[in-house]
């Protein structure tokens, strides 16, 4: 009982790590249509960010931190849409899909060239004390995280759907060109979901790199990941990637201990498919409109 | 830190091809620069570049200056053979690398063909037996490493059962299969079989089935930051060990990364930069001054390489750029530090390229690695 | 004589909504049968229905009295019925040609034939055919893409004739194109009908074309036929003009 | 201008072709290895750009194909099968594979079926590694031998670079008869509108699972091919990597243009060689050069050539697969 408390348990916090890159995800895709394959390397990447402000110019935690959000909104929000997604726009997801993988391996490399392949330690939000709940040893950073990454979706829920701005938002992203004849400042809404993605990693990064450590191959693993959350969960909904990221952690632990370790991954890829053949909504999403 | 680094060793290489004046020997260092495995191939290749650059500052091999090239093989093994073969197009006097055990494989039949001694960092057993009479290995095949860690197990922690963790990739696999070999010619009972991922971070699933093994022993065997993880999860859990691994679950990165999690930790450390040898210990400090980052067993890998070509070109050819020679002269040859203090240790080459070397017993106490005893060289 | 198609008591739902209620009629050979009826009556669902693009709830469809409910349109257009649908449906990258050689081709030999066939699957001339009766000569080797609306309009409904089908269901053929397209469109198709025999059921919302068209006139309303007979009398029914001036 | 482009074409193709034929003797064996690999991809990005860039259906499996005509090429030919023979299986192999695993395409569409498949690659990985009595794991099947051609050997690069060239030549001869049959004009038809190809009798399943099997054939045989070339094999290159490489080929190359792939291989293969000069950076100089293309040429540098060579400057969007604005999930009919 208690092994599967802490299973349980374990798999939500990791779950929780997946979701909140899955939650960013699935908001460029409902504003913009934009897959983004580097979506694993814009969590490694900003707390890189952190450490070259805490060592390069020996700023404190914090305030490297608020550099690094502010550095992250710039680069991988405002500067990813106007560089990269706005000009292939109109072309489809594909080229853009080709140009985001083109961006992983930059971020990569750049990563590993410019500080090294190492891993290095990241300084923890919380002590790595335990807690002990039912006979299971949980890790209080595990929980925190777990409990972040819940009120971080709750509070962009309640910005999307009880401020004018996230209205505005939300109508972007269920049809544009009817936002637009209604007068919404499309384009402005389309940067800000940017925006908030280039939080909602920056937000991951710090969460999860005391764990995970920093280094550069950090995104692969992770971006596999927020994808299978995201689809699981719903592709266009934001609940359904928490709801994704969460189920993806807890079947992982429990495929590893009772099916195979070799094959852990099986599971959680056969999910998928299921999932996208006779649900391809996802768990929570919206069937979207087809045009026939 | 890492950038101003790169940029020096840029204009290392453009101020060496910028001095054509004097006679150049040419090396190459193939190896995973970039990929999964970077960091492998990355220490090496820091390892290789450090001692180049102490060689060249002494006035090079003979008095010929190392004209250095270094081929990314990305960990893939089309791109290996790719640049091993451009490697060897530019005709170099002897080749460092490659690091992975698979990249070592597919360049095999191009070193073979070309005669070129290559110093290789991969350790799985069977690549001295593969008919390659110029490769040469830096550090010990598993062959010979893990029957010492199987009699440490036996002899020292009297393990009766023993619950295995190990990364399924090329390191750990190759490591675990022959673990489990010698385990059972000593009849040690294998409890629980536990394989994980690159690059894994949960390992709570992983450490409930060691745990539910209840063995008498754990065996860890990963890469540094997978070792650090599993550690601190087995803690979390309460697993009681002992833990015992290899080099790199002794690793001062582990230790680090681990923070207390990692304290008891016992094994046997086939090579590394915390072995209380004066010579490795200044070496150690060396790189960490020129890199910024503490050198693991492939540094030392990478570096006692070069300076093997050095030792043997200078003393036994007389100076004289011959590879053949050279090949024919490593075999069955032994350097010791007395001879060369590049080596760092006193290693010596059989005639299929495998090699002997003193090895150590170690045990983290107080967050460092501490040697317990020093095991002699198997020839002896 | 057996009509060449029936619909019995079709019906299709969508969650709770009945957008086709029960609907039942015949085509007889040779007629133009218009279906009309204001927006969102069920026209094109019951297309869709009839044609196996959207499976029918209830009901059963009889192509000259052989079941054919549930067939998928690729089979029920090789039994030779063929359709054009609202909204413009082309394929924009190939030629105007190619684009008739394709709405052919599978009519022709097996999927083996097909591929090591002739190209053009012995088509170039019965396309050729086709361009010189729709007037499009002058755009054969011209991409479909880069036509006017209306030219594109005609080089739809070209398709649809091109595999020399039975029966034919034109989903509103004049939306959109200007009146002397019109006019000409109109007359291709009373050819086709007058010289081919093609059976037609048309869908349109231009009163006019359709008057002057079809003869015989089916009338939608919410998903249920509200009226039937030739124009003269389905323009008197008070329902159809309550059902109109209702929305 | 229409000819003048067509002039251009040709033009261009024939000197392709004579330095194709002349390489070998302007390069070291390293040149020859690399030539032989942009080979060895070009014919997989050739069958990809049949799935997706004329049947418009999005894989990201290629590379388990590539993989699976390898180990089957690896295994069979250590224990002494002719190549031949198990390059015609390789092919046939994946042909059957590829159809089958065509069927979710009949069900979901676009980002959906590129996640179902990308989830067949990871699988198909995973089977490589783990299942060492087949595959000999991450071990690799070593001294694969190189085939002989009526008692000629291929053993040595130069010979072995002819005849994949020439294994190039016939498949790209068979591709474009494919594509100019009115097999080519179905899968278009079936990429650029299923609904209304299937209201012409265009049997949009068949054409969707022939496509899907077609490509993966010619991914078996590039496997093939791939596992002489470097004669030995373990799992790392059959990763999801090379399935992401292969679309960039085809999209960077122009998707749905007959030559596309090779353009793309030459991105893709030849481009990070070039770049080497950079030393550390080359990788980083590779992904940016990538970006900067797709930014300026996002239908491709044929799609772009294209549009610089068609006089009429209409907003041509070219013949990508593109999504539309409101990607449906499941294909209306089929």
């Amino acid at each position: 009982m208690a092994d599967f408390i802490q299973l349980l348990i374990a798999g939500l916090a990791t779950g929780g790590i997946y979701a909140l890159a899955a939650v960013g995800f699935t908001l460029l895709w409902q504003t913009s249509q934009t897959i983004n394959f580097a979506q694993g390397e814009f969590v490694m990447l900003p707390a890189f960010f952190v450490l070259i402000g805490m060592s390069f110019f020996g700023m404190p935690f914090w305030l490297a931190c608020v550099a690094a959000l502010i550095l992250s909104m710039i680069t991988l929000g405002f500067m990813f849409k106007k560089l990269l997604v706005d000009p292939m726009l109109n072309h489809g997801t594909l080229p853009l899909v080709i140009a985001t993988i083109g961006l992983a391996i930059l971020m990569k490399e750049g990563v590993r060239e410019f500080y090294g392949a190492d891993a290095w330690p990241f300084p923890p939000l919380a002590e790595a004390t335990n807690v002990t709940v039912l006979g299971a040893a949980l890790s209080l950073q595990s929980l925190i995280i777990l409990g972040i990454t819940i009120g971080a979706v709750v509070a962009l829920q309640l910005f999307l759907s009880g401020t004018r701005t996230g209205r505005q938002m939300q109508a972007t992203a269920l049809n544009p060109s009817v936002a637009r004849i209604l007068g919404i400042p499309v384009e402005r809404m389309i940067l800000y979901t940017f925006l908030i993605n280039a939080a909602l990693v920056m937000l991951a990064a710090l969460l999860i790199t005391p764990i995970y450590l920093a280094k550069f191959s950090n995104g692969e693993l992770l971006g596999l990941y927020a994808f299978i959350a995201a689809i699981i969960g719903g592709f266009n909904q934001m609940r359904g990637a928490i709801v994704g990221g969460l189920v993806l952690g807890v079947i992982d632990n429990f495929t590893a201990v009772y099916i195979s370790t070799q094959y852990r991954l099986v599971v959680p890829l056969v999910f998928l498919i299921i999932i996208i053949l006779f649900r391809p909504q996802g768990l929570l999403g919206r069937v979207e409109e087809r045009t026939v | 830190m890492k950038l101003l680094k790169s940029i020096a060793s840029l204009s290392a290489l453009a101020l060496m091809a910028a001095t054509p004046a004097v006679a150049q020997v040419k090396l190459a260092y193939i190896g995973e620069i970039s990929g999964q495995l970077a960091v492998s191939g990355g220490n090496f290749r820091d390892g290789v570049v450090l001692a180049v650059e102490e060689i060249n500052a002494k006035g090079g091999i003979a008095g010929q200056r190392i004209n250095l090239t270094l081929y990314d093989t990305q960990t893939n093994p089309g791109v290996a053979r790719a640049q091993t073969q451009k490697a060897l197009d530019d005709n170099p006097y002897a080749v460092l690398g490659p690091v992975l055990s698979g990249n070592v494989k597919v360049t095999m039949p191009l070193f073979i063909q070309a005669e070129m001694p290559h110093f290789i960092g991969g350790e799985a057993a069977d690549l001295v037996t593969l008919g390659d009479k110029y490769l040469f290995r830096t550090s010990f095949g598993q062959q010979i490493g893990m029957p010492k860690i199987a009699n440490y197990i036996r002899d020292e922690i009297k393990a009766k059962s023993i619950a295995l963790i190990w990364v399924n990739n090329d390191f750990g696999k190759t490591g675990r299969d022959n673990l489990l070999k010698e385990l059972a010619s000593r009849n040690i009972r294998l409890a629980a079989d536990v394989s994980t991922e690159a690059g894994q971070v949960d390992f709570a699933a992983d450490i409930v089935k060691l745990k539910a093994a209840n063995a008498d022993a754990v065996f860890v065997y990963s890469n540094e930051e997978e070792c650090a993880r599993i550690m601190r999860e087995a803690k979390r859990q309460g697993l009681k060990g002992p833990f015992v691994g290899d080099t790199t679950l002794l690793s001062q990165k582990t230790i680090e990364l681990a923070a207390d999690a990692a304290e008891g930790v016992q094994g046997h450390v086939g090579l590394t930069s915390d072995a209380p040898l004066k010579e490795v210990e200044e070496y150690k400090a060396r790189f960490q001054k020129r890199f910024n980052y503490v050198s693991d067993h492939n540094g030392i890998k990478g570096y006692t390489g070069v300076y093997a070509i050095k030792y043997v070109t200078e003393k036994k050819l007389g100076g004289k750029f011959d590879r053949k020679a050279l090949a024919e002269a490593m075999r069955g040859l032994t350097i010791t530090p007395k001879d060369e203090p590049g080596i760092l240790i006193e290693t010596t080459w059989d005639q299929n390229g495998e090699i002997d070397r003193i090895s150590f017993l170690a045990e983290v106490v107080g967050g460092k690695q501490k040697i317990t005893k020093i095991l002699p060289k198997i020839g002896k | 004589m057996t009509p060449v198609l029936e619909v019995r008591n079709l019906r299709k739902t969508f969650g709770g909504i009945v957008a086709v209620d029960d609907v039942s009629f015949n085509v007889n050979d040779g007629e133009i049968l218009g279906i009309i009826g204001p927006n969102g009556s069920g026209k094109s669902t019951l297309f869709n229905c009839i044609l196996g693009q959207l499976q029918p709830s209830a009901g059963e469809v009889f192509l000259h009295g052989k079941a054919v409910t549930r067939t998928r349109p690729c089979d029920l257009n090789r039994l030779g019925v063929s359709r054009t649908f609202q909204l413009l449906q082309i394929f924009p990258q190939l030629t105007v040609r190619e684009n008739l050689i394709l709405a052919g081709q599978e009519h022709q030999g097996t999927m083996l034939s097909r591929l090591f066939g002739r190209r053009d699957a012995g088509l170039t001339g019965a396309a050729n055919q086709m361009i010189e009766f729709f007037r499009l000569g002058h755009l054969a080797d011209e991409k479909a893409g880069g036509l006017s609306y209306g030219q594109q309009k005609l080089l739809d409904a070209a398709m649809a004739f091109m595999a020399g089908p039975r029966l034919v269901l034109l989903d509103e053929p004049a939306g959109g194109v200007n009146l002397t397209m019109l006019q000409s469109l109109r007359e291709r198709l009373r050819a086709i009908n007058a010289e081919q025999g093609a059976t037609f059921v048309v869908i349109e919302h231009n009163m006019e074309f359709v008057m002057a068209l079809c003869t015989r006139i089916v009338v939608l309303a919410e998903g249920r036929i509200i009226a039937e007979g030739d124009p003269a009398d389905v323009r008197r029914n008070p329902k159809v003009i309550e059902a109109y001036l209702g929305h | 201008m229409m000819v003048s482009k067509k002039t251009l074409a040709v033009a261009a193709m024939a000197l392709s072709v004579v330095f194709l034929l002349v390489a070998p003797f302007l390069f070291k064996p390293y040149g020859v290895f690399i030539l032989s690999t942009w080979v060895v991809m070009t014919i997989a990005a050739i069958g990809l750009n049949l799935t997706l860039g004329y049947a418009g259906q999005v894989s990201l499996a290629q590379a388990a194909f590539v993989g699976i005509g390898s180990y089957i090429t690896a295994y069979l030919t250590t224990r002494g099968w002719p190549f031949w023979s198990t390059y015609m299986l390789a092919g046939t192999s994946c042909f059957i594979v590829g159809w089958l695993l065509g069927y979710p395409a009949l069900r979901v569409q676009h980002h959906y079926l590129a996640f179902v498949t990308l989830a067949f690659n990871t699988l198909v990985y995973l089977i490589f590694r783990n299942e060492e009595w087949l595959t000999r794991g991450i071990y690799g099947i070593m001294n694969i031998p190189r085939p002989e051609v009526l008692g000629w050997s291929m053993a040595k690069p130069i010979p072995f670079y002819y005849f994949l060239l020439a294994h190039l030549a016939l498949i790209s001869a068979a591709t474009w008869a494919l594509i100019q049959s009115p097999w080519g004009r179905a899968f278009i038809a079936v990429r650029e509108n299923p609904i209304r190809a299937l209201s012409l009798g265009v049997d949009t399943r068949r054409y969707t699972l022939m496509a899907f099997a077609l490509g993966a054939g010619l991914g078996g045989i590039s496997g093939s091919l791939y596992a002489a070339l470097v004669q030995f094999i373990d799992p790392t290159p059959f990763a999801l990597g090379l399935s992401l490489n292969l679309l960039l080929m085809v999209i960077v190359g122009g998707s749905g243009y007959f030559f596309g792939p090779f353009l793309g291989a030459v991105v893709a293969v030849l481009l990070p060689e070039w770049l080497r000069f950079a030393q550390g950076y080359y990788l980083m100089g590779y992904a940016a050069l990538v970006m900067l293309l797709m930014i300026f040429c996002p239908t491709g540098l044929l799609g772009f050539a294209d549009r610089l060579l068609t006089p009429k400057a209409k907003s041509d969007s070219g013949p990508n697969p593109v999504l539309p604005d409101s990607a449906a999930p499941q294909k209306a009919a089929g």
